[in-house]
């Protein structure tokens, strides 16, 4: 169930892949801002934007990183739409280990799209600057926030199905594991 | 002359659920017998708002899009996916597989936890998902596709759930409460 | 520290499988900036003039662009350099697409390639890891073809992919190197197959670095703009076909249609294209979108350069069908579409005056489209008479014999022009063929426009406007009044001008879209002006106008040396006979020295020992005078050299 | 514990904005089962013959079948009942699509609305939070704009609306109720509705539906999901392609549409126009079919794809019911592009597909009839299509001759007067009916068109075979694989039944025979109604997945009550018989238990009142059409029995039937 905590007004990068050339200016625009010193460097396989790029059917999927993902998920995601196949987990915003897309090339860690919010935050993020061919624009939309803060009871309410499911000695168990983990 | 160089790494053969919009005709039986096969005991009870895939539809824009959970993100991601394809305009994270906070989908509705797909491997393992057998549209599909990719650690539903409570609520408070409900049961 | 190259050169031995990553000297990149400039260099120190393009000494570089990789759009453009089995000259072609900023990411500048492999092979770059891999599977593979089974069989969807089709294989001497939707077209495919590399894959993850970083991206976000806002190729994008129709001369360069075009045949190709066309799209990091993606029934899809639109249907007299489905055979088979149309008319004409019968071209069909199909298929093969058209015009022409070297009218320096046959004699435009060292005048002409604006107020308007234009030019241009020719003195700066312009573009990568060729519309985002900015923030060299103009006068200089040291005279430099209807030899004699003397070349066209140490090539004039091509007192030219020299 | 339905209720009271939740008699369940069945048991007890169907104490039910929310295959209906301001009688009809699940899924098993609301208002259901809703910005907007317009305002994607258009509140006795692909048109619930000041029920459930026997149900669903796989593949040979599937999903899928425009008429249910379907006429519906169909829809939890979403240039998309693609096309001699421009506008003033055309048709022809005139009709435009647009406007917003078309051919024709009575010449208890007009009297046909309750043909045939097999060949290859039949008599009914000679239409089937038939026809249905499962999957196609063998079986494991074939037969016939006693006690007689005068050119008085008295007496009624005590009393039904005593309906000995008007 959904509880409307309030509106609030998000900035959002839309992607009209329809309009898409292709021609990654996005990417070399993002790893520059991102570079450090910033604009000093430019490397597509750092930019927190890429192009999903099939040219052979005609695929161009400009996709943003979104949230680190530890786990891969079951599977990737394979969709047709309109007749084509979107293969390689062309619309997931993740950065998870089932794909080498949205890692730093040497470090290895999560890259995540922050809208070029970083300082100096700019008011429009730099992929949709340079997109030319309008497939990226940054458009308001309203979204009500979830409530996730806490609820009286939410965390019980969650451990008690755990512990019904999977009996508590599990729970506990793995519960130490990753306390340990977490230190 | 140098194939042996190729970087090798394991390559599992995994088989995924390909999902065909085109075909989906927005019935929902997916959702249905998802929702069956994970319910305690078996097939006791039906709850779309549990299934593990679910379809995204909104009829007059002719959108159909049925999404099979992934894994549980912590932190919703910056602004929502909106993706524009043969003119259509999609919606609602379209195509995201993951439970998050800006979203109402892949939780369960009693504990909130976050609901992920295991293709039905579950006990008993089945054949193929069954949101797969129950659509004879063919908007769902299973096939074999060769996977290239490091492992990541796949987590259990328990442990993504732990870890969720553990996110929001942060470590100690879990324990803590986790030790009550122990006494309290004593 | 190096900015915006990488220092490093990729050095591959193909006969011995030897690989190597040489380190560069920095000093080249302020001497010849880099892409061709460098490239140059090399071929002069590398390969004596006794090397023969089918040897395992000729060396095929690859080279990038000194811009590519940074923020600067449209920086594209690579440049492959060799020696051509077609002219014995110098051979130089670019491409852009995705291939060259990933060799960049990839942590090199060039790719050298020098040898021959047993068999075929194609070359695997991933960052530092560098194979020669086994392509016996790919043999005979299209062009397109090959870059999807590698994208496969490497496993990686982001890996850029330049190859040759069959016509490479077969040494076709109209053999291109294809990537995506850009290809090296003009003479070096032919090396490539020679060299039996089928093709190139490369996925780089590297960082480049560029000096001075805030400056640069300052400049570059502006750069977006005026490039966007200055429009894309219209040849891709426009359905009025009036231009080309009916100023190029159709079939094998031969008849001009005044009036061909009308709105019917607009309607009915523009209903055509749109049955095919997919999306338009561009190369990397460039916001015009010149080159669309085509699918045609049942058949994979290709994508066309804006220039390949029309050049077979104008062959065949046919229409733009003809040539959608004609592309969509060449681009796999990987073969230039300005010269392979006059190859296929120049032999469907030898057929006509009995020159070539039945015997040599059995089955031949009636249908002029069939015909080319029917060559094209021979041709690639190099079967039966197919072999001698594979070495295009010229070489045909005297391997067929019997008159046919009267059907070669086309032709400068062996190489087939665009098909042109204008009136009055044009005095950059004589010069442009006559001294070209790219033997395309689309890659020599540009800058300054073809023609005189009329009215003389819409002249002063375009002049105030021109900000690509040093203020000599806008003189000659103010002065200029239709249907008379600018001054001598004036064409031969307006020549170095446009030459200048397209010798830095080489170097830098930037495509000749959004520069050299654009300024003759006042469209050029990048000049002699601007320039020296995006340069000096990106590398860190301290360059101005003038230093940057000497440096391509250097590069054009040395590039002259390397023909002249293979026989290149004066007496080479002609354009086709019937290019114009009237000639005026006084005149174009006297713009031939004129040309010359400015360029501080002497009579017969080598460039004299002064001007060559004025512009640091000594090294070059060493060389000259020990091979006797240039003598102490270098005002004359040596009569030996240029007597040598044969056929 | 509560299996397959949840146990609860909602009372809704509009006058007073009161809202309850009920707890149900688990008993009625085993008696009722649920659906139908139930609702007639709360119309019989809370409704009164005295009632007007536009009054307050008139009820309005929404109900979800016994099964709806199980993983039952095709298990969506929701069966709206009340008093139909048609008829007068009880007006049931169902809609597919998700409101049945979603309701179950927010813990309810019915909506029972009574009382009136003084402003137009909607109902907003989200699991146990009931809200009574402002519906006053809603005023005259179309159905389905309704439902998008709703979702929004509640940010609710995952709702589902059932509303009505501005038919409904007209109380046009036609209106329909719409929701998405499917709708509850037939005898004016929609009006009802209106009548109410209920615009709309939104519904939004995320509880768990529960069933008895887990692991035997699932292999239950296992198996009919098996059967229509193979139904699929293997369609029965020998019968039009509409009935030798599952469903009706040809309807959208097939583009030969020979068989509805030869065998039904056209116009007002005229003409009939044998040699019309032609391939130039194929390729152009084809061709428009293609242009406005963007793709093909199930409702919930159901392969059948028997509707489509449409998209006409510049009309809103909207979702085509597998019936109503022909009726407007041909009901106006036009074709199949008029159809789906016209049904876009249709569906947003929500009105029956089926009748609507008709009273159309008929208005055009009392018309040109001059019964009709300019006067009635100022500007009526000359062109059919024009026509139909003029007509349907002026209904819905009854508006002039509007006003009396709005309550149907019956109605209408009765008001219009002078000679309109003819032309009204295709109903059955008020009631218009499919636009078919035969040749032979058929004995099964004659007696589901007179004893009906439905008063719709296609919620009462199904399961037997609509005419002979031509060969003993084809008879044997029908029956081979027939374990549908609930008695091994009826295959023999097939293979004895003739094209001609005596064992051939009228005289056979006998009308023993022909009861026997009817019985289980009906029989499928009722059931159906009350787990509200889809006719298309189960009473209505030859060779079902669903019938009397499987049934029990579902219904035990899944509710839990231990149910067999005779017990489920009973069932059925409790509710059959239950419906019958409400409309008896509202009036109805043998004299109104009649067919339209020319739906056969051929009749046969003698044999017709065989048929009836043959019927009524298998039934256990009496020859005025009443059930007797003794068989009130074996259903379980004494309390029916009492009432009608009381009332004079039945006599103390049961027999002879009060004479009274």
């Amino acid at each position: 169930m959904k509880d409307v905590l309030e509106k609030k007004t998000v900035k959002v990068i839309k992607v009209n892949v329809d309009k898409c050339i292709g021609c990654r200016a996005c990417e070399v625009a993002c790893s520059a801002f991102h570079a450090t010193p910033q604009y000093s460097s430019t490397n597509p396989a750092r930019a927190r934007i890429r192009v999903i790029m099939d040219e052979f059917n005609d695929i161009y999927v400009p996709i943003y990183a979104g949230e680190y993902a530890k786990a891969e998920c079951n599977g990737k995601n394979v969709y047709t739409v309109d007749g084509k196949t979107y293969d390689e987990c062309t619309f997931c915003r993740a950065s998870c280990p089932s794909r080498d897309y949205f890692k730093e090339p040497d470090s290895g860690l999560p890259l995540k799209c922050d809208m070029c919010l970083d300082e100096p935050p700019l008011e429009e993020p730099l992929c949709v600057q340079v997109c030319r061919s309008d497939s990226l624009t940054y458009e308001e939309m309203e979204e009500e926030e979830m409530e996730e803060e806490e609820k009286p009871g939410q965390l019980e309410i969650g451990l008690e199905s755990l512990v019904n499911k999977h009996g508590s000695k599990r729970v506990m168990e793995s519960l130490a594991r990753m306390k340990e983990e977490r230190e | 002359m140098v194939e042996q160089e190729i970087k090798n790494k394991d390559k599992p053969i995994k088989k995924v659920i390909k999902v065909d919009v085109d075909k989906c005709n927005g019935c929902r039986a997916c959702e249905a017998i998802c929702s069956a096969f994970h319910a305690e005991p078996k097939y006791s009870s039906t709850n779309p708002e549990k299934s593990k895939i679910r379809v995204l539809f909104d009829p007059i824009k002719d959108i159909y899009i049925p999404v099979h959970a992934g894994e549980y993100t912590e932190a919703e991601c910056n602004g929502k996916n909106v993706y524009t394809i043969g003119g259509k305009q999609y919606n609602e994270c379209a195509f995201c597989r993951a439970p998050c906070p800006s979203r109402d989908l892949f939780k369960d509705p009693d504990s909130g936890l976050p609901l992920k797909c295991d293709m039905c491997l579950d006990e008993p393992p089945q054949d193929e998902p069954l949101c797969v057998k129950w659509c004879l549209s063919d908007a769902l599909t299973y096939e074999e596709v060769e996977d290239e990719e490091e492992k990541g650690e796949a987590k259990d539903e328990m442990e993504t759930g732990l870890d969720s409570l553990i996110n929001k609520h942060g470590l100690a408070m879990v324990m803590d409460s986790l030790a009550q409900m122990q006494e309290e049961k004593s | 520290m190096r900015y915006a190259e990488t220092g490093y050169n990729l050095e591959i031995d193909l006969t011995k499988g030897d690989i190597e990553k040489v380190m560069t000297d920095p000093r080249d990149m302020e001497l010849y900036l880099g892409g061709q400039g460098t490239a140059a260099k090399m071929l002069w120190d590398r390969v004596p003039p006794e090397v023969e393009p089918f040897s395992e000494e000729n060396l095929l570089i690859f080279s990038t662009g000194l811009l590519h990789a940074t923020p600067a759009p449209s920086a594209t453009r690579s440049s492959v350099d060799t020696f051509s089995a077609q002219t014995g000259l110098y051979s130089h072609s670019l491409f852009g697409g995705f291939w060259g900023p990933e060799l960049k990411h990839a942590g090199y500048d060039k790719i050298i390639f020098r040898g021959k492999s047993p068999k075929l092979v194609y070359l695997w770059i991933h960052n530092d890891k560098v194979e020669i891999r086994d392509a016996s599977h790919l043999a005979g593979k299209g062009s397109l073809e090959t870059a999807e089974l590698l994208k496969e069989e490497l496993k990686n969807p982001q890996v850029q992919v330049a190859a040759i089709g069959l016509a490479g294989e077969n040494r076709v001497y109209m053999s291109s190197i294809e990537h995506y939707n850009s290809s090296a077209s003009r003479g070096v495919g032919h090396i490539m197959g020679d060299k039996r590399l089928k093709a190139i894959a490369i996925r780089g993850t590297k960082d480049v670095y560029v000096a001075k970083p805030a400056e640069l991206h300052e400049i570059c976000i502006r750069q977006y703009k005026d490039i966007y806002d200055k429009g894309p190729s219209v040849m891709t994008h426009s359905h009025d076909e009036t231009w080309h129709t009916d100023v190029f001369a159709w079939g094998h360069a031969r008849e001009r249609r005044k009036g061909f075009w009308n709105k019917e045949l607009e309607e009915e190709w523009k209903s055509v294209t749109d049955s095919v066309f997919v999306r338009f799209n561009g190369c990397f990091n460039c916001p015009i979108d010149c080159h669309a993606s085509i699918s045609l029934p049942g058949q994979r899809p290709y994508f066309y350069k804006c220039y390949g639109k029309l050049t077979y249907a104008m062959a065949a007299y046919k229409d733009v069908k003809f040539n959608y489905n004609m592309l969509a055979v060449t681009q796999e088979h990987g073969l230039d579409s300005f010269s392979t149309p006059q190859v296929l008319a120049f032999a469907c004409e030898l057929y006509e005056a009995g020159i070539l019968t039945d015997k040599d071209l059995p089955g031949f069909p009636k249908d002029s489209g069939e015909r080319f199909f029917y060559l094209v298929e021979k041709i690639v093969r190099r079967d039966g008479v197919g072999d001698a058209l594979a070495n295009g015009v010229y070489w045909a022409a005297r391997q067929i014999g019997n008159g046919a070297e009267e059907y070669d009218h086309n032709t400068t320096k062996k190489f087939e022009q665009v098909p042109l046959k204008l009136g009055a004699l044009n005095y950059p435009y004589f010069l442009m063929y006559a001294t070209g060292e790219k033997m395309n005048i689309t890659q020599i002409e540009g800058s300054f426009p073809q023609n005189p604006i009329p009215d003389k107020e819409k002249r002063k308007l375009f002049i105030e406007k021109w900000e690509a234009a040093p203020e000599r030019f806008k003189k000659y241009y103010m002065e200029w009044e239709p249907r008379t020719q600018p001054s001598i003195e004036a064409a031969v700066n307006i020549v170095d001008w446009n030459e200048t312009m397209h010798y830095i573009d080489d170097s830098v990568g930037v495509c000749a879209f959004v520069s050299a060729f654009k300024g003759q519309f006042n469209k050029s985002s990048y000049h002699i002006n601007n320039y020296p900015k995006f340069i000096s923030f990106a590398t860190g060299l301290d360059i101005d106008q003038d230093k940057l103009w000497e440096t391509a006068r250097r590069n054009r200089t040395l590039i002259r040396a390397i023909n002249n040291r293979r026989g290149l005279r004066r007496k080479d430099e002609k354009p086709p006979e019937d290019h114009w209807k009237q000639r005026i030899p006084e005149i174009e004699a006297k713009l031939i020295d004129e040309y010359y003397r400015f360029k501080g070349w002497n009579e017969d066209g080598i460039p004299t020992k002064k001007e060559l140490d004025k512009l640091s090539l000594g090294y070059v004039a060493e060389d000259l005078m020990a091979r006797g091509i240039l003598t102490d007192n270098e005002g004359a030219s040596s009569k030996e050299a240029s007597a040598e020299k044969k056929e | 514990m509560r299996y397959a339905e949840t146990g609860y209720n909602l009372e809704i009271d509009l006058s007073n904005g009161n809202v309850e939740k009920i707890a149900t008699d688990p008993r009625d369940t085993e008696l009722y089962m649920g659906g139908l069945g139930t609702n007639a048991k709360i119309l019989w007890d809370r409704v009164p013959p005295e009632v007007e169907p536009f009054s307050k104490e008139n009820v309005l039910i929404f109900s979800a079948g016994l099964l709806c929310g199980t993983p039952a295959i095709g298990c969506n209906r929701t069966i709206v009942s009340s008093i139909s301001p048609q008829t007068l009688l009880m007006g049931y009809s169902m809609m597919g699509g998700f409101f049945a699940p979603e309701l179950k899924f927010a813990g309810y098993d019915k909506i029972i609305i009574r009382g009136k609301s003084k402003k137009l208002v909607y109902l907003w259901i989200h699991n146990d939070k009931v809200e009574i809703r402002d519906a006053a910005h809603l005023a005259g907007k179309g159905a389905v704009e309704t439902d998008a317009l709703i979702k929004q305002e509640l940010e609710q994607p995952k709702a589902h609306v059932a509303s009505i258009g501005l038919a409904g509140e007209n109380r046009v006795h036609y209106a329909s109720i719409e929701q998405g692909r499917s709708s509850a048109s037939r005898l004016g619930l929609g009006a009802v509705m209106g009548d109410k000041g209920l615009k709309a029920i939104v519904v939004r459930g995320t509880k768990d539906i529960t069933v008895a026997r887990p692991a035997e149900f699932i292999n239950l669903c296992d198996e009919v999901l098996a059967y229509i796989q193979f139904r699929e593949e293997n369609p029965i040979e020998g019968v039009p392609p509409i009935l030798a599937g599952l469903g009706s999903p040809q309807e959208m899928q097939l583009h030969d549409e020979k068989w509805h425009t030869e065998n039904f008429t056209w116009g007002n249910a005229r003409e009939r126009r044998k040699e019309f379907w032609t391939k130039e006429v194929e390729k152009k519906w084809s061709a428009t079919m293609d242009s406005v169909q963007t793709r093909l829809l199930s409702c919930y939890n159901c392969p059948m794809k028997c509707g489509a979403s449409i998209n006409v240039p510049g009309l809103s998309t909207y979702m085509m019911k597998c019936y109503s693609k022909l009726t407007y096309t041909m009901a106006a001699f036009s074709d199949l592009d008029f159809g789906f421009k016209i049904v876009q506008r249709a569906t947003e003033y929500g009105v029956d597909g089926f009748t609507t055309p008709q009273v159309i048709a008929f208005a055009i022809e009392c018309y040109e009839a001059g019964i009709l005139t300019d006067e009635d009709m100022p500007g009526f435009p000359s062109d059919s299509e024009g026509r139909f647009y003029w007509l349907l406007d002026k209904i819905v917003h009854r508006e002039g001759v509007g006003d009396f078309l709005a309550n149907g051919t019956h109605w209408a024709a009765e008001k219009i007067g002078n000679g309109a009575a003819e032309y009204a010449h295709n109903n059955i208890k008020k009631h218009e009916q499919l636009p078919l007009k035969l040749g032979m009297l058929n004995p099964l046909y004659f007696l589901m068109y007179c004893t009906g309750e439905k008063l719709n043909i296609t919620q009462i045939e199904g399961n037997f075979p609509q005419a002979p097999f031509a060969t003993q060949e084809e008879k044997e290859a029908f029956v081979k694989d027939w374990h549908q039949v609930p008695d091994e008599k009826f295959k023999q009914y097939v293979l004895d039944w003739d094209m001609r000679g005596e064992r051939s239409i009228p005289y056979y089937p006998t009308s023993q025979m022909s009861s026997e038939i009817v019985d289980w026809q009906e029989r499928m249905h009722y059931i159906d109604d009350a787990l509200g499962m889809c006719a298309g999957l189960s009473s209505f196609p030859l060779k079902p997945a669903y019938h009397m063998h499987n049934y029990p079986k579902f219904i035990s494991a899944g509710a839990g009550i231990d149910m067999d074939e005779d017990k489920l037969t009973q069932a059925a016939r409790r509710n059959r018989t239950l419906i019958r006693a409400i409309n008896i006690r509202r009036g109805m007689r043998r004299k109104d238990e009649k067919p339209p005068e020319d739906h056969w050119r051929k009749r046969f008085p003698e044999l017709e009142k065989e048929l009836l008295d043959t019927y009524y007496a298998f039934r256990g009624w009496n020859e005025d059409g009443i059930p007797t005590k003794e068989y009130l009393a074996a259903l379980e039904l004494d309390y029916v029995a009492e009432d009608l005593t009381t009332r004079g309906i039945l006599k103390e000995n049961g027999e002879k039937p009060a004479k009274r008007r």
